[in-house]
């Protein structure tokens, strides 16, 4: 490679900011260039793409609608990824945490008492919890891998939500289509804005944000999950109890990705429908690391998210472009920002440039 | 002036060459019909959840005078939609619920499965015949009965086979669904589901498979049969003349081999001419309307009479049909 | 279940476990000398649109697989360059590349849905294909079969007794020693991405020329995932990526037959069989953990720099 | 100990010179113009603190790290050295600090790694291991697999990697600071040989009775500079740790022995079956521990240590909660914090990694283990508490560092030991188990820590040390004892052993035990009559 990386004394805090501005940059370059060869007018079409979708309250509100099950996904996944354990389940929690909302919400549908709709809710963070929970278990007690049983897992509760909808929560009155009643009044989330469909899901989101951080931050058990991950036998040595923690953190991050598949049954769709989930638990996985697993970077990149999948469809409509260009977006996007999280770590080294200046050690302390 | 714009909202990717890939064929033809005077606009692989809605939403606000939602689950979204944009119209495929501007669409597909059936029934030598199922929705246990009905009429000796893979499009399970039919002796394929990897399977093995949805032919030199294609131009093309004159009415929309909304564009030369002949008989009397697959006497699994002799299931009850008729071996899943 | 059946499940299982072991033992490959590469799927399905454009314009199905491997290669470099080359997180990195591919093969392949090409053929082996019930399975296959047994051999016999075996092992463990004693870490890295691309492509191209000749988008229906689970599952051992493959084959083929044979099952509950399955295996391998330990790269997914 | 047997010449041809080395870290210039010769046949000592570029320079010479500036002469030639495989084929050959061996392989397989294509043929590798660990006496099974092996057995395999190929210049990196005495003895037997037969030596050791013994001529680094030269045979040790750390450090080597009072730990007939298949099982471990003394156990690693602290330290949960006494009862089913509450404190073997965490500021390490003292408040953290908490360790143990926001990985080793020391010792413990508290560390951390071990005894707590450094146990210990295989020889009181005697224990000679295999309570016995002895005095 003609490039040479020089390792940084300290992680620069600088290029920590940067980075992620930087990646913009280069992906809006690259796709104004990628726009541009299609024949399309590049200013246009990132106009199109990026400002359009949220350029009225109309699509900020839905904006937020598609925030909402990222960020509750991501979220968790920040505090079970910094202990190091990989939940890829998420996409199967929030599945099984739609599913037994939606198993409740169908059997109180007459009901109109305000409990309703948090009994809803906590179906879902119930289920979710559940769900991941049993991937904790096969964890601690027979070490299975949790990769590999959380994506089974989601496998599972695919087959599980098609397997219910097709059969005991399908509606009795609906002709036989695969999906429930709609959920009564009191189950359905609040509208926050008149005229648009953003629900209360996105308030339970932002505190999911903040007690997160919160807990990472300034929480004894938060501090343990960190070291857990970090180096576990320290952890083990000073008697943090790993095997606990593991169940913590699964409990939190399948809790919130029930939550979010709570959200969507009981928020926008407004009933049990087979596909309540187009990737969201997978694409939280990349959210996560997009936001460095810190509950603001979450925020925004999951806000990047969303916009980028609204953006697509936009791009659909308003430039006939195909779907394929958001991935090729979400792709192009990740790739560049992981690349500028290099310079974080390290000095970048040309090979023209002479060597550094050679610091004397007196100055060190 | 500004052309008229149209909008199509897909479920699956252009590219399956099955359900949406034939949608999309009826949007060009649309293209091809109206030239400058019409202006198409497609949002594909629009998951049936959340984002539908956003999705037909967008299109209504952005100058779109008619949206055809073409699957199931935009259902509520639709309606949703419609209920806010008054001035625009929306066409609804497969769905049940109809309103101001909101109207419903949906092809006879059974009526090419009834000619399949007979077909099959005529045709095969094992006397058993597969059929890939995706999901047990009204719309597919209706064409399996259509064809259940064939072979009760030509062939009662043959077994059909059903297997249910879960997905509309997944080649590989579909490709591995045909080949574990044709290892249990099956030697006549038909499918539900949408990619051309079941033809393709029974190509390979010498067996012979029905096309669905879009002409497979170029899949199975020996296999194919012939297929099932939903010709959704003349519906399109007409409906967008409606409302372009104005004359368009929210309606529930059945069509049929009548209507060339069902086609089945050629028999291939290794059925008999005699079968030919005789399907082609069916064929002009199913759109002459002198014969109907449901029409009675017909029996459920449990062999009450739910059709009477001279009675003909009506369109309200095909659209949300939930048992399977004598005949069939399996039981709908639960 | 008579026997012709069993002769055919078990030609299906082979046909079904191939792609799967094909990603697998590359991946295998990868991870061994400590690179996580989680952007199987993508690697696959560019593997695939490429292979089937090159055989549609060219007619010819070696070129085909040829292209595929090419792709998969490319693709394979692209992720190198950022999770090698660049340090960045391998998980993040391969996910990305998943997310890349699957949109840049529905792009370039958009325009060759629908066309059809001849796939690739069996070749029977005279005599031994004839053998009961075993014959169809081992010899009635087609050459990427074969080509995968053949691949299974060199792969085992590539960790159990080669010296470049060693070296990727040694990488794989502990980058910082292999580096001190002089081990080319990068280099190592870089071949064993390159070489998990070169599978993972193949067994793309496996998808589009040869198991469902066709192009579709997202024709990989999540095989790329199974295959990365099956590393795991096997933990690291490559007889155990042949087994679990099989296996794997075995179980979504069962199901299917299974209905064929009218079991009042509920399919959705039967097409769980594989996954369940899977983790109850796992489950089983998993509690006598001493064992895994030895095969599993202990450096799996942590970033190396020579610091010099 | 024996003097060296070739006296320094000056006049031997010279197999590498080194000329103007500078090698720069980012913030740390590590190596600045180095100068270095070492003779043909000579056995030469890089002496430094922590940190002082020693290792740096090593790398330099097998090639792993590049000199930003300055020249190689091998042999009369300028070079550049490429990478360690040029390095080997010049007759080279670097046993390092850290252990660059491959666990999941096997001793073969390891040293075949190293030397490159000519080592294709497994077999006859196998062999010549063979021999050459019999020739030079490190006895060797070439098909075991390294994570099976100990440290002493791995160190030997890193000698032995060198040694199978025609070996110019051996490099050894810190060698003896994982060898029983008996093993160092061979250990220079052995380079005295290779010496003798014109091969190189350089040789990096804290300890200085060692370099005295062993060496022709040292060099000492300060600061990544050469700082001095000197003839180890006429300097005694503490004129060569003077040129290493400078007149202002204080170095003691000697420090008054005294009687415990009431006893704080107990462990009787503790038997812990190990879950790790290449563990050591601990047979029928009997131990006091008085508050106010320092109990040293010594031993060769891997015959039970990490099994007896992890009992100790609560990471292994004992089935009979007996076997571990506090004063406030058994402990032995307590997980590591209660025990902690209940007076305990730590240093684990590896600083980095269980001591503490890389990645973490100091701050953070700081709450570890010392969360127990107050910093947490309704289960939130108290930063202000845990900041001042870090800062009082630094400026009372004199770490080194810019400040607390340092990451635990960029401290030296001497300071990050200090840190955790003084972690543990802040809070104040009425027992004190610390395992090699001072390995690797430089003469003036080593010193330091020290101190501050025989301060905590002097303020009454009970310490147990667990070393592998026989001269550091004979200097802070006051009783003594050692472990072998898992059992624990008698305890005596420091003045009344020697060093022969306990190197027999740590072979396993527990010479009291042998004339008629005592039963577990007879030895308490023998065990209580030492202890009774040590108050008659
Ligand atoms: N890879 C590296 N990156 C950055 N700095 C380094 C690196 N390796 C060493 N250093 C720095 O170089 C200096 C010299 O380190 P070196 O390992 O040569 O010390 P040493 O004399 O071997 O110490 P010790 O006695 O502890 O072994 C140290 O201050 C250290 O901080
Ligand atoms: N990549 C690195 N970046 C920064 N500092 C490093 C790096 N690698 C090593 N160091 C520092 O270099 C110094 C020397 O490294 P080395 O690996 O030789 O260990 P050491 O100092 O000899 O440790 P010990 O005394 O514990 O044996 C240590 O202080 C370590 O913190
Ligand atoms: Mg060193
Ligand atoms: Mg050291």
């Amino acid at each position: 490679m003609f490039l040479k990386l020089v390792p940084r004394a300290e992680h620069s805090r600088k290029m920590a900011y940067l980075s992620p501005l930087l990646a913009g940059v280069l992906t809006l370059i690259t796709g104004g260039v990628f726009f541009y060869l299609q024949g399309h007018d590049p200013f246009f079409a990132l106009k199109t793409m990026l400002y359009t979708p949220i350029s009225d309250t109309y699509g900020l509100a839905e904006l937020c609608v598609k925030t909402t099950p990222i960020l509750l996904c991501a979220i968790g996944l920040a505090i079970v990824f910094k202990a190091q354990v990989w939940n890829i389940g998420a996409e199967g929690q929030l599945l099984i945490g739609g599913l037994a909302a939606s198993a409740l919400a169908v059997n109180i549908i007459e009901v109109e008492a305000a409990w309703a709709m948090p009994a809803v809710m906590l179906a879902g963070i119930a289920g979710g919890a559940l769900w991941a929970l049993l991937a904790a278990w096969l964890k601690t007690h027979f070490n299975a891998n949790e990769i590999l049983t959380t994506i089974m897992f989601n496998y599972i509760a695919l087959n599980l939500l098609i397997f219910s909808v097709h059969g005991p929560l399908k509606d009795p009155d609906g002709y036989n289509f695969p999906e429930s009643a709609m959920f009564g009044d009191a189950s359905l989330l609040p509208i926050l804005v008149e005229d648009t469909r953003v629900h209360a899901g996105i308030l339970f989101a932002l505190l999911a944000v903040v007690i997160i951080w919160v807990l990472l931050a300034r929480s004894f058990i938060g501090f343990q999950i960190k070291v857990l991950g970090l180096d576990a036998s320290a952890a083990r040595l000073a008697g943090f109890k790993d095997k606990k923690l593991v169940w913590i953190t699964m409990l939190i991050s399948g809790g919130l990705a029930g939550l979010a598949g709570a959200g969507e049954v009981a928020g926008p769709i407004g009933q049990l429908v087979p596909q309540i989930s187009p990737g969201y638990g997978y694409a939280a996985i990349i959210v996560a690391f997009l936001g460095r697993l810190h509950p603001v970077g979450i925020l925004f990149a999951s806000l990047l998210m969303a916009l980028i999948y609204m953006g697509g469809e936009m791009a659909q409509i308003e430039l006939n472009m195909p779907l394929a260009i958001t991935g090729l977006f979400q792709g192009m996007l990740l790739f560049y920002l992981l690349a500028c999280d290099v310079l974080i770590g390290y000095k970048i080294k040309f090979p023209w440039s002479g060597m550094d200046t050679v610091t004397s050690r007196a100055e060190q302390h | 002036a500004e052309p008229f714009k149209v909008g199509f909202v897909y479920v699956g990717p252009i590219g399956d060459h099955g359900w949406s890939y034939q949608h999309d064929q009826g949007r060009l033809a649309l293209e091809k019909h109206f030239g400058d005077k019409v202006k198409t606009t497609y949002v594909e692989n629009v998951p049936e959840g959340a984002d539908a809605e956003r999705v037909i939403r967008n299109l209504a606000k952005t100058g779109h005078d008619l949206i055809f939602t073409t699957s199931f689950g935009f259902m509520n979204p639709t309606l949703k939609v419609a209920k806010r944009f008054p001035k625009v119209t929306f066409e609804h495929a497969t769905g049940y619920k109809l309103s101001k501007n909101v109207g419903t669409y949906i092809s006879n597909t059974y009526e090419g499965r009834y000619i399949a059936g007979f077909t099959a029934a005529k045709m095969t030598k094992s006397n058993k015949i597969g059929f890939i199922a995706s999901f047990p929705i009204p719309e597919v246990i209706r064409d399996i009965n259509a064809v259940q009905l064939a072979l009760n009429k030509y062939n009662p000796d043959a077994e059909l086979k059903i297997i249910w893979v879960n997905s509309w499009f997944d080649p590989g399970k579909e490709a591995d669904a045909a080949n574990a039919m044709m290892d249990q002796g099956v030697d006549i394929i038909l499918q539900h589901t949408d990619s051309p990897a079941a033809m393709q399977a029974a190509d390979r093995r010498g067996a012979f498979a029905v096309g669905q949805a879009s002409d497979m032919s170029k899949f199975g030199k020996k296999a194919h049969i012939f297929s099932v294609v939903d010709n959704w131009s003349p519906f399109y093309i007409k409906r967008v003349q409606q409302v372009m004159d104005g004359t368009w009415k929210s309606e529930d929309h059945w069509g049929g081999m009548a209507e060339e909304e069902i086609v089945i564009p050629e028999f291939s030369d290794s059925i008999p001419a005699d079968i030919v002949a005789e399907a082609q008989a069916l064929i002009a009397q199913i759109k002459a309307g002198t014969l109907h697959p449901f029409a009675g006497p017909i029996k459920n699994k449990a062999g009450e009479l739910i059709v009477a002799e001279g009675e003909i299931l009506p369109h309200a009850d095909l659209a949300g049909i939930n048992w399977f008729v004598e005949g069939v071996p399996s039981e709908i899943p639960k | 279940m008579d026997i012709d059946l069993i002769t055919n499940i078990l030609y299906a299982m082979i046909r079904t476990g191939t792609p799967l072991l094909i990603v697998a033992l590359g991946e295998m490959v990868c991870e061994k000398s400590g690179v996580l590469n989680l952007g199987q799927e993508g690697m696959m399905l560019m593997g695939a649109v490429a292979g089937f454009i090159a055989t549609w314009l060219t007619g010819n199905l070696f070129f085909g697989f040829l292209m595929a491997i090419v792709a998969g290669v490319l693709m394979s470099q692209l992720f190198a360059m950022i999770a090698l080359g660049l340090n960045a997180n391998q998980v993040a990195t391969g996910l990305a590349l998943t997310i890349f591919g699957t949109g840049l093969s529905a792009f370039i392949g958009s325009g060759f849905v629908g066309n059809p090409i001849e796939g690739l053929d069996v070749i029977a082996i005279p005599f031994l294909s004839e053998i009961p019930v075993i014959g169809k399975m081992l010899f009635a296959q087609d050459l990427i079969v074969y080509l995968s047994f053949v691949l299974f051999g060199v792969i085992f016999w590539f960790f159990r007794s080669s010296r470049t075996g060693l070296i990727v092992k040694a990488v794989g463990e502990n980058p910082h020693a292999a580096n001190a004693i002089g081990l080319p870490v990068m280099r190592t890295r870089y071949l064993a991405v390159a070489f998990g691309g070169a599978m993972a492509g193949l067994a793309g191209g496996y998808l589009s020329l040869a198991y469902t000749p066709l192009w579709a988008e997202n024709m990989t229906s999540g095989r790329g995932w199974i295959a990365l689970a099956l590393v795991v599952f096997a933990s690291w051992r490559t007889e155990r990526i042949l087994l679990g493959a099989y296996l794997f084959g075995l179980a979504s083929i069962l199901h299917l037959v299974a209905q064929g044979l009218g079991f009042a099952v509920s399919p959705n509950l039967l097409a769980m069989l594989p996954y369940i399955a899977t983790v109850l295996v796992l489950v089983m391998m998993s509690r006598n953990q001493g064992q895994s330990k030895m095969y599993a790269p202990i450096s799996l997914g942590k970033p190396f720099h020579a610091g010099t | 100990m024996n003097t060296p047997t070739v006296s320094s010449n000056p006049d031997r041809p010279k197999r590498l010179v080194m000329q103007g080395i500078t090698k720069q870290y980012p913030g740390c210039l590590a190596n600045d113009s180095v100068d270095l010769d070492i003779g043909v046949g000579e056995i030469h000592a890089l002496l430094g603190e922590n940190g002082a570029g020693k290792s740096t320079l090593m790398k330099i010479i097998y090639g792993v790290v590049k000199p930003d500036a300055g020249q190689l002469i091998w042999e009369g030639e300028t070079i550049r050295i490429k990478d360690p495989a040029h390095a080997r084929k010049l007759g080279i050959g670097m046993v390092f600090q850290h252990f660059s061996l491959f666990e999941t392989l096997t001793v073969t397989e390891n040293i075949a790694l190293a030397l490159g294509n000519e080592a294709d043929d497994m077999k006859a590798l196998a062999e010549k291991i063979r021999s050459v660990s019999a020739r030079y006496g490190m006895a060797l099974n070439p098909q075991r697999y390294v994570h099976s092996l100990s440290v002493g057995e791995r160190q030997r395999v890193e000698i032995v990697r060198c040694l199978v190929q025609d070996i110019r210049l051996l490099i050894l990196d810190e060698p003896t600071s994982v060898l029983t005495p008996q093993e160092v003895d061979t250990l220079f037997i052995t380079l005295r040989r290779l010496a003798e037969e014109g091969c190189s030596i350089l040789f990096i050791s804290h300890k200085l009775n060692e370099v005295k013994a062993l060496c022709h001529r040292a060099t000492v680094l300060r600061a990544g500079r050469v700082s001095g030269a000197c003839i180890p045979t006429e300097e005694d040790a503490s004129s060569m740790a003077r040129m290493m750390v400078g007149d202002e450090t204080p170095i003691s080597m000697d420090y008054d022995k005294v009687q415990g009072q009431a006893v704080f730990l107990q462990v009787r007939g503790l038997n812990q079956r190990s879950d790790d298949p290449f563990g050591v099982d601990l047979k029928n471990i009997n131990l006091d521990v008085h508050a106010g003394e320092i109990v040293g156990i010594a031993g060769v690693a891997g015959n039970g240590q990490e099994e007896l602290l992890a009992a100790l330290s609560g990471e292994d949960i004992i089935k009979n909660h007996d076997a571990i006494h506090f004063p406030c009862g058994p402990v032995g089913h307590l997980c590591p914090e209660k025990r902690r509450r209940k007076g305990l404190a730590f240093v684990p073997e590896e600083r980095l990694g269980r001591g503490a965490v890389p990645d973490m500021s100091l701050k953070d390490n700081a709450l570890l283990t010392g969360f127990l003292t107050g910093l947490i408040k309704n289960g939130m953290i108290d930063h202000e508490g845990t900041e001042s908490f870090a800062k009082k360790i630094i400026k009372q143990f004199k770490v080194k560092t810019p400040d607390s926001g340092t990451h635990a990985k960029s401290l030296s080793g001497g300071n990050l030991q200090k840190f955790i020391i003084g972690r543990e010792i802040m809070q104040n413990p009425q027992l004190l188990v610390a395992a090699h508290p001072t390995w690797g560390v430089d003469i003036g951390a080593a010193t330091a820590i020290h101190q501050a071990l025989i301060d905590l005894r002097d303020q009454g707590a009970a310490i147990l040390i667990v070393s592998e450094d026989i001269d550091e146990l004979f200097l802070i210990s006051d009783r003594l004892c050692a472990i072998c295989d898992g059992a624990l020889s008698p305890i005596k009181p420091t003045p009344q052993v020697t060093l022969e005697e306990v190197g027999r224990w740590m072979a396993g000679m527990f010479d009291e035990l042998l004339p008629d295999e005592k039963t577990p309570e007879a030895n308490i016995v023998s065990l209580q009559s030492t202890a009774a002895a040590v108050k008659t005095h």
